[in-house]
């Protein structure tokens, strides 16, 4: 497909796969590839090499270390990443905080957050998803009441992704709780570490815990952390998310999937059945890329942090996607999946790859329908703000 | 990257667009539907006026020298219109392979004709499984066919066609039969447009060119059918969407406008999903198509095609189902759009072929 | 499948089949398993000899010339029909005002009516949907207004099946415009040939003209050509559409088309990817069958009339199934079929079987999913009655 | 047509329910898996006492008498309870090939152990695709063991096994074995039955019974199995159903229950489709198994099969989309049932190879 792409593209995207698949550490990279999840090490090693090479942030501001790159060419980026096995950048720090603070934070918040979260010396959560309010975010009832050069903040995050890892956690708290609901909603930075702080992790359907809930209980937070204007937390957290366009479709993560079943499936190749699915799977990411690259083509003339509608598109047509490829492994190794490896159950002779990680991964992905505005939400925008219904 | 059109490939289809709209409105098509030829003559020449029908022949035949885009713009256009003048087995099919295979002497001859809506032709290829195929032979003043042709569309109304058969040295032949010299029998296809099957009893033809392999030309204009067919579904998906949405907002059941339910708007999202989809693989075969006539050429090809399948099965089910009866009726336009594309996703290949072919062909996606 | 019936039903079903195979013509039933539509002489031959044998009205009671069978001799009977290629009685007729007068009307209408309409000789057809009440059935326009002996009808019905072969029509019309939608609509009989009635096709996207609208110009109807009470008429037309528990799965329809599928498919069974379509199809076609027989296990314990929520089932995926065998049908024809051969046009050689039928039939069959309940109001009985949502 | 339960067939699903929602409730379960041996063996006495392990063993072993309707009914109500006990292993597979196969001194030494709860069984059956086939050969005091088997529920506990292995004469033979002369690699399942890799080097084992072509009894027993998943499958999604259904009664959402917005009515709808044809689907293969092995079963219970497979994707993800993140989370029940059904249909075969096989088979209704 990259006959789509300029000369000069496509020369980018040569140059950063040689980057990824020089400069990041064979051994990160094999064992990603291999299915296995990547350690907080890792994450943090790939995140600083890429940093030290300018390629960690490179969609902030260029004042702030990004690079003033094409919409493509951050597209490329991601996509050499992903298929080189690299485990991406903290996504709450580079993709979520990061932005919103180099846009809306004070030159204080930028000298003190921008560098260690760029490197990730600082791992950021995200502290949005309250219990009862899942699809319905703004409803959030975590409060943050002034008391002289602080907040004191109560009240209860869910769903927070790697908290375990977190240093530190961006937060919307309920700051005016006397105006419509979106009005009164503060963003607010939290050192995890504060006393009345408390995270308990959450156990999922694969036995892993990447999700927490995180209780706030009397945490006093110094009001300088507050990023912006009082009260205006809300539409920080709607350019927060309105700014990744694209990356919502997991085109890499697709591809990457796909790649590695056609290494793995042998014989089940020639099931027709088998190949149908894995070819008709391949028709619609390719279309999917396409509809990627057709956003891309448009997105320079979007402001930073407006939404573009047709991203609903690609974050749901693309997590359906993405859990199609978890079940065709499923059916690649067969019975041998059906152990839970994970637990050091071993075999008698080598397991062939994908035994270990086939299904947990199916089970952890059916997240990807539901996160991120659920699939159900998406199906909202597009049909209000794309077909006017 | 270059994903857009150019301003004078907008100005093309805005300027078609305008025309059809002025000239080619549900009733007037409704008319030509039951009319003996049942198409436009006046169409046809306001087409040449426009330049339409010399996109993809070279300026020194009349011609406007461009690509497949320009033919894709214009597809995309009468899809969007349900446009039954027969452009494509005329502009696309005959006069892609006379421009890309045919001598300086039968382009001269013929390009010139069909730039100017003076000549219509058509490629007699498709076979009945069941039937011997078509089979040419040499003779002293050039050759002689024998065979049948099916579903061959525009070959009612062509006056000269370009008829695909096997020559003796077991190689496919490309070849110029006049259709006054064949026995036909013409019909009108499910979706309103006309076609025949052909007849060839040792039939005078000559050959197109003077290549002994047209194997690649064949392959190349094959392509640029599915491309221009995949441009046309995708403007007839967007209109019946359209058609969809502007019905749910208009139509009212139990005291509410039905576009209020959301069991309904969340499937026309679905929709807009499956059209998007068609789409942005349209617009990569297009490009492919634009590129050398190789494995990945033909990859990216197929897979619009089948990728425009299966949108155009799901949107055109639910276009009519979301209309309720009044989308099962004639007098309506949406089922008219249904059929196009219903019709289309039969044309060159069947959805279970082209997915076999391309697995075999190792897919999309590279093994890592 | 019929080992699960018992050795008693097996021999009722071989009866059947004897019957319909035997006294049936051959012409008509050929005609109709090549795809053709019957005429309106071959329906009514069919019947009149169903009637002789006792066999037209078998679930009318005993009194008006029904049969005293159960459930599954029912079913059985419609299905050996449809597997015997012989087109069902008239089913406005007999499965509709037949069972209607017999349970509402007066000695006088049962006299009068039962009979041509049992036999045929009466060509009935149904006034019900109206062009602004889809769905919303109830909020019919049609008025009959009380003046002396007569009412006088005024209003336009829509999607009228077959009205062109109809002699009269049993309509829907409301008689109370003060009460609530549902309680002011009343019954009646009308002769199509009334002063006052017109009849107009309506041509369908496959060529054809199988409905119609009838609009009544101040259309006098004698008041005895009331069923029942006045204003009634809404239990009445419940009790007629609750009737039909299972008719609606379609079982006979698809497997007739499944068994011609497989008759003509030749070489095209053996693509693994259409065999396996087929194959999914008879399964599920098989699911929906034993499905019919469990709603019909316990339809004895149902007064008639009382509709089984699971018949929404039953016709929501039943006329999926059907739509899913139409769409086989085309594969198996290829480009044979994109020819509209009902308009005399022929080809140089014999055409295979299907050629002329496939595309018009997969067209018109997308009705399946809109009439009798759209396939919606299926789900919102379903989410309602059984599931209690 | 008898497609219902009898008065003494109700009797035993109330009965066996009543138990398990005393004392099987989610946080009790939940325990279990954690714990080492994954189930019960107070609940299995249980179960024996409730004459649960008798059921298809024949009364003069201590058994029930009765057929697989008791079996399938005993199994869907597993499944509404997500029963962790080795039933299936025991006495579904193991059992039945004892019964089914063995000569009178095996049965009289195993069935009434069995019965009272006394042996734990498994079949070990399964093997990996790329390693040698396990063989039997002959010995002078019975016969010997090697390969290896994967994917043994119950293969962790079980004292017994029975283990398919290739004779000399090419044929399968079913063998029994001591487990505890055999090496096994215990694990917990992803559903959380337990279960082994388990290899035979040079294993002494007995033949099961004297029969020389088991093949019949092998193709008996895996309908069985088939059977007793199918209503094992169908009890969990009925849970799952009345779960999701449960939920979207009572979350609220934008001040609304969940369950108002019309789009997740109708996909609860649409689940209850899937798991009403696999209800009748699991039905039918019961009644087959009751029948003769011949084509006609064996295609109903491979259809059956399918059925609930579809349906249980369909169910699975449904569930766990609509109850949204909770529905991922282990301490809820629901992704429980989902991993249960998941691995359902993972056994006995994958749903390509049930449908291209039934296919091949000629599929189920006839040509006409």
């Amino acid at each position: 497909m990259d006959f789509v792409l300029s000369s000069q593209e496509r020369e980018f995207a040569r140059d950063m796969r040689a980057f990824f698949t020089t400069e990041i550490p064979a051994g990160i990279r094999d064992r990603t590839a291999r299915g296995e999840q990547p350690t907080r090490d890792d994450i943090v090693t790939c995140q600083q090499i890429m940093n030290e090479h300018g390629l960690a942030v490179p969609h902030w501001p260029v004042r702030c270390g990004g690079q003033d790159w094409t919409p493509i060419q951050r597209h490329l980026w991601a996509e050499e990443m992903a298929l080189a096995h690299v485990p991406p950048p903290i996504v709450f720090n580079t993709s979520m905080v990061g932005p919103v603070i180099a846009h809306f934070g004070s030159p204080e918040l930028h000298r003190r957050f921008l560098p260690p979260t760029a490197s990730a010396e600082i791992w950021w959560a995200q502290g949005f998803s309250e219990p009862d309010a899942g699809s319905d975010l703004a409803s959030l009832r975590t409060t943050a009441v002034r008391d002289g050069a602080a907040y004191v903040v109560n009240g209860q995050k869910t769903w927070t992704t790697l908290a375990q890892h977190a240093d530190w956690i961006f937060c919307l708290a309920r700051t005016d709780p006397t105006v419509r609901k979106q009005r009164g909603i503060s963003f607010l930075l939290i050192d995890l570490r504060s006393p009345g702080v408390t995270i308990r992790p959450i156990r999922l359907l694969d036995g892993g815990c990447e999700v927490n809930e995180v209780f706030f209980d009397d945490v006093r937070v110094p009001a300088d952390h507050l990023v912006g204007e009082e009260n205006r937390g809300w539409t920080y957290a709607k350019f927060l998310l309105g700014n990744e366009r694209t990356a919502n479709a997991g085109i890499g993560i697709i591809k990457s999937r796909v790649g590695r079943i056609k290494r793995l499936a042998g014989a089940r190749l020639d099931d027709p059945l088998f190949r149908a699915r894995l070819t008709t799977l391949e028709v619609e990411t390719t279309a999917l890329e396409m509809s990627v690259l057709r956003v891309l083509d448009r997105e320079s003339t979007l402001a930073p942090g407006i939404p573009d509608p047709m991203s609903s598109m690609l974050k749901l047509r693309g997590t359906e996607l993405q859990q199609r490829a978890t079940e065709l492994l499923i059916d690649v190794v067969g019975p041998m999946g059906l152990a839970c490896r994970a637990n050091g159950a071993a075999a008698f002779a080598p397991m062939p790859e994908g035994a270990a990680d086939a299904l947990p991964t199916y089970f952890n992905w059916r997240k990807a329908s539901i996160y991120a505005g659920s699939n159900e939400v998406q199906r909202e925008i597009i049909s209000k703000a794309i077909l006017g219904l | 990257m270059e994903l857009g059109l150019t301003d004078e490939q907008k100005l093309l289809a805005t300027t078609v667009d305008t025309l059809l709209r002025k000239r080619y409105d549900p009733e007037t098509r409704h008319a030509l539907l039951g009319s003996p030829g049942g198409w436009s003559r006046e169409m046809w020449q306001r087409y040449a006026e426009l330049g339409l029908l010399g996109l993809g022949v070279d300026e020194r035949y009349g011609g406007a020298g461009t690509g497949l885009t320009e033919i894709a713009v214009v597809m995309e256009t009468f899809g969007r219109h349900l446009v039954l003048e027969p452009f494509l087995p005329t502009v696309v099919r005959a006069g892609q392979l006379v421009a890309a295979a045919g001598s300086a002497a039968q382009k001269e001859l013929l390009l010139p004709r069909i730039t100017r809506g003076e000549l219509l032709m058509a490629w007699a290829h498709t076979e009945r499984a069941t039937r011997p195929v078509a089979r040419a032979v040499p003779a002293a003043d050039g050759w002689r066919l024998s065979g049948e042709k099916i579903a061959v569309t525009g070959g009612d109304s062509a006056e000269v066609l370009v008829v695909t058969a096997h020559r003796p040295d077991g190689k496919p032949g490309l070849f110029l039969v006049d259709a006054a010299a064949t026995r036909q029998q013409p019909y009108r296809m499910h979706d309103g447009h006309r076609g025949a099957d052909i007849r060839l009893d040792d039939t005078v033809a000559t050959a197109l060119g003077t290549g002994t392999d047209v194997t690649e030309v064949i392959e190349t204009v094959l392509d640029a059918t599915m491309v221009a067919l995949c441009a046309e579904a995708v403007g007839a998906m967007d209109r019946m969407l359209e058609l969809t949405v502007g019905y749910l907002k208009s139509r009212a059941q139990f005291g509410h406008p039905i576009g209020t339910f959301q069991v309904l708007r969340h499937r026309a999202a679905d929709m807009y999903l499956s059209l998007e989809q068609a789409r942005s693989m349209a617009l990569l075969a297009r490009l492919a198509a634009d590129g050398p006539s190789d494995a990945r050429r033909r990859a990216a090809v197929r897979a619009a095609k089948i990728q425009v399948d299966l949108s155009a099965r799901h949107i055109g089910h639910e276009a009519v189902q979301l209309h309720g009866g009044i989308g099962m009726t004639d007098e309506y336009p949406v089922c008219h759009y249904f059929k196009r594309t219903t019709v289309i996703a039969r044309l060159a290949g069947d959805l279970d072929a082209l997915v076999t072919g391309l697995g075999e062909q190792g897919g999309l996606i590279p093994a890592g």
